[in-house]
């Protein structure tokens, strides 16, 4: 199993702020998204956007990064702290 | 297992802090830096024209705490450091409220003004906080800005 | 006729100074600037490699504070700041003791990260300070060191 | 009258902090400098070392600078405050 974390404007957007899946035919990041983009409509859209930023176990990374089961995945937008 | 004490120079917290507190923290026992700079940042009554009443900072538990232990290790290895200590607060915080302190010692001042924006300026781009603004027009999630991007890209 | 507040943003004096009471003052009712930055200069415990036991700190009265009015003024032509506040100490200081303050606002952090490091920078080839260093080996004046003439000119 | 304040150091190696003297045939600070290293051996060794610096009423300034009765000038080595 993936565990898949959303923060702030992209949790809200999904109304979703944690889910986990199977890491079945889930090599990447960019197969995740796809997967998870594929849910609905809404979902689709949102991961539309080129700007989210993602991170597997608290390491930002990019759309090429390797998963696997047991991964801890977040997907959030640009940071807006300090 | 993470203890309170993993991260000794980092603390994301609600509660409010004290900068006589933390900068006695810095300078005790410690006779062999001559320079401290400290940053605070603190919540403005005005964001490009608007009105704000309050901020609700959220963060990423966990790669809060690690991002800010990789930027201070990075500021480490390219200045000469005394100590370091940086605060974040989280929840809703007020016009005038402190937000972040970075506090930096070091034997030589230009070591320290250089090391305290490096962190912020990473921190602004790397570390997992998001600001919804609360102003009389409403409340939104602040976009981030390119300008940020480029100060953490220059050094 | 000079009086005691012919320059409110500069304060030459032999008596401690408390950061955090200084900060307060940078900051009350003063909600337009988001970003504070704060330097602070002590006695260090060695110095070229002797122990320093204490300093005594010289200075030219009147034109000290007509030399830190001009950097001050300098600052704020070059960076949008809000609020400026030097303090520097005279007399005999001891090890761990501050000797300088420079505190800065303004709405945001690279203006008041560069205006403070300008304003040390310029304070350490300009302001009529001269420091004698008392060790075990004897007393001496410091010398003026060419790193400083540097640091100022590359603004 | 020109009245003449010197510094740290230089105080210290003329044993003086300060004197008068009439402002005939000094026009500038050169002028005066060559005047006081004029006074014996050990004030000519010192005002030969050409790190000093000069102030006239308060600002710093140039050997060509100007001076005029009535006009405080200071001598002082390099400063080190901070």
């Amino acid at each position: 199993m993936i565990k898949v974390v959303f923060f702030a404007a992209l949790r809200e957007q999904l109304d979703c702020s944690e889910l986990s899946l199977s890491s079945e035919g889930i090599a990447t990041i960019a197969d995740l998204k796809a997967q998870l983009a594929n849910k609905n409509e809404q979902w689709q859209q949102v991961f539309a956007n080129g700007a989210l930023l993602s991170a597997v176990n608290h390491d930002m990374v990019t759309s090429e990064q390797p998963i696997k089961s047991g991964d801890e995945v977040a997907f959030f937008p640009p940071v807006t702290g300090g | 297992m993470m203890t309170e004490n993993t991260y000794p120079e980092i603390s994301i917290q609600t509660a409010d802090f004290s900068l006589a507190d933390e900068v006695a923290l810095l300078e005790q026992d410690n006779a062999i830096d001559g320079a401290v700079v400290t940053f605070t940042g603190r919540v403005r009554n005005k964001n490009e024209g608007k009105d704000v009443t309050s901020l609700t900072l959220e963060h990423y538990p966990g790669m809060t705490e690690k991002s800010l232990a990789k930027i201070i290790c990075q500021a480490k290895e390219r200045w000469r450091l005394g100590r370091v200590k940086v605060i974040h607060r989280v929840g809703e915080l007020f016009i005038g409220d402190q937000i972040v302190f970075v506090g930096v010692t070091s034997k030589h001042r230009q070591d320290a003004f250089a090391a305290n924006e490096f962190i912020m300026d990473y921190l602004k781009v790397q570390a997992p906080f998001w600001k919804k603004e609360n102003t009389n027009q409403g409340e939104h999630w602040l976009d981030a800005k390119s300008s940020d991007e480029h100060k953490a890209a220059k050094w």
